[in-house]
């Protein structure tokens, strides 16, 4: 498998250490422009969920969002949104991919939060107000941390998708490591090329890996949810995923 | 100033998208196609994967491993990484396209049958169903609600999917978006996207409506009160 | 030896390798045929896993099971199964399939043709007396008790020799429970199944049972006996304390009145002259008689009304506020002589025809001896 | 637990000021010196400049190598971008790059006016779209039909076609379609069998492509089309396997693509002569060669020509006053 070999070569060769397409840089590219999107995208969807999920009201826009989220491919986001947004100023590519991770991002952590306040038992609810405890209380003290285990997951969700999907930036022009993909394809090396797959690969396990924890340490005496196998929780893949729709929880 | 766009023409120039509805109706056939293959081949390959990790625990850690790492290859590469082997044919999209799958499949089948209450199986057991009536007769049927779900996601995910193999050539819509990526062309680019995913939605629903159809017990209807 | 159905040979099971406690350490049982035998004993006391290895759900790590004679680890342990009724505390209906398709299952799985399988649910329906309306139902659409009933219809639906039933009423409320339980025993009474009942209710146990195992940690038969045996002389300390309190009012409940002879008592018609009516009063030393015409008991009058007439006929009886008919236990005789104001159970057929008197000293007689 | 709850909110609230720190810096380090500050004395010009042009660019002799051996320029960075398509071109527009690598048959040259550098060391080599078949497949009427269509060509009215698809968004099918007409090219002779037609991702070669495609299907073949590959990269080695049976070339970059060391030069039948061998090699014929050259160009903006003086590649080694 002399492919393999290359890409042993590619990431043992120093000199693809040094300089702006450098590895090192290239990561910390990828990382920033991920992190970036990942939180505006938290920044937005989260209060949107606890909103709909606390009040009650416009669930379906939570839901469709969530779902269509789902439908779109995320090639297609990156395209259309260059494709408007190619002009902006700053590094060539910067705010088309940026735009793009950041709507995709919104989607899993919107449906998942409105899913976890929505789904907090309702007589504890009850009790809370009982207590004398404002609808502001009862969301902090309450709804949010019992939905935190769910609301981690849709983040989780996000970040490995944005994870991936900042790879296609690459063809706007931006660098990250999707560049390497990019580069190594249209030259037909292919050790360059997966490369810099491993090293996405790795990143998004990481990812995954790190959001697993922290929903593990939040979750065990939290959440409500039965786990979903006894001992060995794969980390991997859409764990948080909610399959909902509105006309029941299909969870 | 966006090159392929002329200023004064309608962002959406529909006569370009009536002229070619025969390639618009190929792509989406191709489309079509490789979704509805990719998910097959993935059903059969995970279906006795997650009866194995389902039996035996141990195996389950290692499989989903696996299969996770395969979710976490960018796409794009891992169509690039398939081209030396298995050239720009539909081989190389359908391999991609499949790998992806595994892990939410097996995922979702093993947690269906583990879902399963013990005492509907301790009771099927003592009525004297055999292993393998047991599985087929009780546990499958009462894990297909989730199955279903997990069929749903991989389903939508690979029509997701589809379009980036556009860039070997078998993108199915992934062909318009592609296009107007290339040129700035907003019109195919909406097309592409739009449309798959249109397609993604109607399947989803198509997928819930079985999913009704197909587990008239799981709705309880009005309790019969004695 | 023949009218044994499950005999029980130094039957252990260990379930831990390392040389853990056994859960069933050397248990030696045998069960007739057509009689019910429950086990019952506190938790651990290896009861369920005694009676799971009968149809091998739990294999025996030693010793030898015999159903009607032959020995079960010569059979094939599905085939076993399918001739053996099973029924579990949470029934595990199977939740995809109607009331119907859940009742076909064994019939099913031994190769009944479609007609045979549709006779046999409507004899379980008729048995049962389950409403048709519920064949077409899914288990969740059910209430606990007909689910209940449900279980225990299927179990029989091949109409198999022996039952097994691990603490069947044990999810449903009291009530429900107790007209289950009344309906089970009527309905064991026509098909005279070897039942092998497990419950930790000794209540249950005792009203249920032919025949009660008591067992201990590690499936040690502490007694083996019928009820009213258990009742009047526990063999132990263990059972003693098990069986607990009221032990005499607990035996009580089990014989019924028919069962001892019933007692004079002072008995007038409505002709009897005031005289004759007091001498009577006054040879039984009660204040009051029964007034019986043509063996149909009317009610009873008391000293003070007779005095003023001549003839008992002029008197208004009293009806009696309590009385007891054959079927009676004397737990409930014990009921009415304590509550009713003539301290004493007047027996009486169907209501009306008198039979006689059950005092105090006449039951507690029938307890010590 | 407590402390786990609080900083869960923590978390998000971090996210908030990392992010607005960002976005800062997401435009902040445009440091893009749009080549307007012209204050490094004594620097080559080129050493400020950026380049952008294909991913492919600085593996290819005629590209960044080329630069380096020929006029020994050094540029600043290289950006990569698309195949001298809209991406370059709009960032040499909006001044995310300097210089960028165009054909010099691309429309969007003269409509922004762009100044093309001369090739004034003959880097660049002769370029004539000349179609390559798989010998396999290679029978007369394929031959007969091709040729037609390269007869046709020319640079003048390549470039005009590049401006139809590149400017006015028309689709190369249709553009193809209607110089076939205009130029009454058919095919003489018929043939039947399958066939795929693949170009790289570029106006140009896809509208070559479409004709090859249009006249044998006039001649009755069933013709696939795979005219979105990235690159020539790509699309050769699927011409060797034969998933793809014929293509537009431009026989300067095929002969350097195929041997680095060849001489090349802007003779086109010096060219033909070296590639010819090589192509047999992969079981590859070469046809005819049509008239018309689509060279690389190097163009700048106006602006960058008039601010440092430039009208010449070897002007770029020249110190920036």
């Amino acid at each position: 498998m002399e492919t393999i070999n290359q890409i042993f070569d590619f990431l043992t060769d120093p000199a693809n250490y040094e300089g702006p397409m450098g590895i090192p840089t290239r990561f910390y590219e990828h990382f920033l422009m991920s992190f970036q999107s990942l939180a505006l995208g938290t920044l937005i969807a989260l209060p949107v969920g606890l909103y709909i999920g606390h009040r009650r009201r416009f669930e379906f826009l939570a839901i469709s969002v969530g779902n269509l989220g789902r439908a779109l491919p995320s090639f297609g986001i990156v395209a259309l949104v260059y494709v408007f947004a190619y002009d902006l100023p700053g590094d060539i590519g910067f705010w088309p991919t940026f735009i793009a991770l950041t709507l995709l991002a919104i989607p899993p952590i919107m449906l998942n939060t409105f899913v976890g306040i929505k789904e907090v038992d309702r007589d504890t609810i009850e009790a809370a107000r009982g207590m004398g405890m404002t609808g502001r209380e009862i969301l902090q003290r309450i709804e949010v941390p019992l939905a935190a285990p769910l609301i981690l997951g849709g983040i989780r969700t996000a970040a490995v998708q944005v994870v991936a999907t900042a790879t296609l930036g690459a063809f706007t022009g931006w660098g990250g490591l999707g560049a390497y993909i990019r580069d190594g394809f249209a030259v037909r090396n292919f050790g360059i090329v997966g490369a810099g797959a491993v090293m996405v690969a790795l990143f998004a396990m990481t990812t995954e890996l790190l959001f697993a924890g922290v929903q593990r340490v939040v979750s065990p005496r939290l959440s409500s949810q039965r786990p979903r196998w006894k001992g060995f929780r794969s980390p991997i893949g859409p764990e948080g995923d909610v399959v909902y729709e509105s006309a029941g929880s299909g969870r | 100033m966006i090159v392929a766009q002329v200023e004064g023409a309608p962002f959406i120039q529909w006569s370009w998208v009536a002229d070619r509805t025969d390639v618009v109706l190929a792509k989406l056939l191709e489309h079509v196609q490789l979704t509805v293959i990719a998910v097959v081949i993935g059903l059969i390959i995970s279906f006795p994967l997650a009866l194995w990790a389902y039996r035996h625990k141990k195996v389950y850690p290692p499989i989903t491993v696996f299969t996770g790492l395969l979710y976490t290859i960018p796409s794009l590469a891992l169509f690039a990484l398939l081209v030396p082997y298995t050239g720009l044919s539909l081989e190389t999209a359908l391999i991609g396209l499949v790998s992806y799958t595994l892990l939410i499949l097996v995922r979702n089948i093993v947690a269906g049958l583990d879902g399963v209450p013990a005492d509907t199986k301790e009771a099927a057991l003592g009525l004297g169903f055999t292993k393998r009536q047991l599985l087929w007769r009780v546990e499958l049927p009462l894990a297909l609600p989730v199955i279903l779900a997990g069929i749903r996601v991989a389903t939508v995910t690979t029509i997701g999917l589809v379009t980036v193999a556009a860039f070997i050539g078998k993108g199915g819509l992934g062909y318009f978006i592609l296009l107007g990526f290339d040129r700035l062309f907003p019109t195919a680019l909406l097309l592409g996207s739009v449309l798959s995913m249109a397609f993604a939605v109607v399947v989803d629903g198509l997928l819930v409506w079985t999913e009704r159809l197909v587990t008239p017990w799981s709705r309880s209807r009005k309790l019969v009160t004695t | 030896m023949s009218d044994v159905a499950i005999s029980l040979r130094h039957v252990s099971k260990r379930f831990s390798q390392n040389g853990g406690p056994a859960a069933v350490g050397d248990l030696t049982l045998d069960m007739r045929r057509g009689e019910t035998v429950v086990l019952v004993g506190p938790s651990g006391c290896g009861k369920t896993t005694t009676m799971k290895m009968i149809n091998r759900l739990v294999e025996p790590s030693s010793g030898t099971i015999e159903v009607d004679g032959t020995d079960i680890l010569k059979q094939n342990p599905v085939e076993l199964r399918r001739h053996i009724g099973y029924v579990i505390q949470s029934i595990g209906l199977l939740p995809h399939r109607t009331v119907r398709d859940n009742m076909a299952t064994v019939p099913k799985l031994v190769g009944w043709k479609e007609g045979r399988v549709e006779q046999r649910i409507d004899e379980l329906v008729e048995i049962f007396e389950l409403d048709r309306e519920l064949l077409e139902r899914y288990p969740a659409e059910l209430s606990g008790g007909q689910r209940q009933r449900v279980g225990v219809a299927r179990a029989l639906a091949v109409d198999p020799p022996v039952m097994l039933m691990d603490e069947p009423f044990g999810a449903v409320d009291p009530i429900v429970r107790e007209r289950l339980q009344d309906q089970f025993l009527h309905i064991q009474e026509e098909l005279r199944k070897t039942i092998v009942f497990v419950t930790h209710d000794i209540d249950e146990a005792i009203k249920m049972a032919d025949r009660i195992a008591i067992l201990n940690k590690g499936g040690v038969v502490e007694q083996y006996a019928p009820p009213e045996e258990i009742l009047r002389e526990p063999a132990n300390n263990f059972v003693k304390q098990f069986v607990g309190v009221e032990r005499g009012l607990k035996r009580l409940a089990l014989t019924n009145v028919s069962e001892i002879e019933v007692e004079e008592g002072p008995v007038v018609t409505s002709g009897t002259s005031s005289e004759d009516a007091l001498k009577e009063m006054e040879r039984f030393d009660f204040h009051w008689t029964a007034v019986v015409d043509e063996g149909e008991l009317k009610g009873w009058v008391d000293v003070p009304s007779v005095k003023r007439v001549r003839t008992v006929s002029e008197v208004e009886p009293r009806p009696f506020s309590a009385y007891v008919t054959e079927q009676s236990t004397l737990r409930e005789a014990l009921d009415s002589i304590v509550t009713s104001r003539t301290h004493v159970a007047v027996v009486a057929i169907e209501g009306q025809r008198y039979k006689g008197i059950l005092t105090l000293e006449r039951i507690s007689r029938e307890i010590l001896s | 637990m407590r402390s786990f709850r609080s900083s869960a909110h923590g978390a998000i609230l971090i996210a908030l000021t990392l992010v607005l720190a960002a976005c800062g810096s997401g435009v902040g380090d445009d440091d893009g010196d749009s080549g307007s500050d012209g204050n490094g004395g004594g620097e080559p010009i080129a050493s400020q400049m950026i380049l952008g042009g294909p991913p492919e660019c600085p593996e290819r002799p005629f590209c960044l190598p080329g630069l380096e051996e020929t006029y020994g320029l050094e540029f600043e960075s290289f950006q990569p971008l698309d195949v001298g398509g809209p991406q370059t071109v709009n960032a040499l527009r909006n001044g995310r790059i300097d210089i960028g690598l165009l054909f010099s048959t691309s429309s969007a040259i003269v409509a922004n006016d762009f100044v093309v550098l001369e090739d004034d060391q003959g880097l660049q080599q002769a370029e004539n779209i000349t179609p390559v078949v798989r010998e396999e497949v290679l029978d007369d009427t394929i031959q007969s039909s091709l040729d037609a269509v390269s007869a046709a060509l020319t640079t003048d009215n390549i470039t005009e076609l590049n401006g139809r698809v590149e400017i006015d968004g028309e689709d190369p099918g249709d553009v193809a379609a209607d110089f076939i007409e205009s130029e009454g090219i058919a095919p003489d002779g018929s043939g039947s069998g399958d066939l795929t037609v693949g170009a790289v991702a570029f106006a140009e070669n896809q509208i070559v492509a479409e004709m090859y495609a249009q006249v044998l299907e006039e001649a009755g073949y069933s013709v696939d089309r795979q005219i979105d590959l990235r690159s020539r990269e790509i699309l050769y080695p699927a011409i060797e396997s034969g998933e793809v049976d014929i293509a537009p070339e431009y026989v300067g970059t095929l002969v350097l693509f195929l041997d680095p060391e060849a001489e090349g030069g802007s003779d086109p039948e010096a060219i033909r002569s070296e590639l010819e061998p090589l192509l047999q090699e992969d079981g590859i014929a070469l046809l005819e060669s049509s008239e018309a050259n689509d060279t690389n160009a190097f163009a700048v903006t106006q602006e960058t020509a008039d601010e440092f003086g430039i009208s010449s590649l070897s002007d770029l080694a020249d110190p920036a006053e």
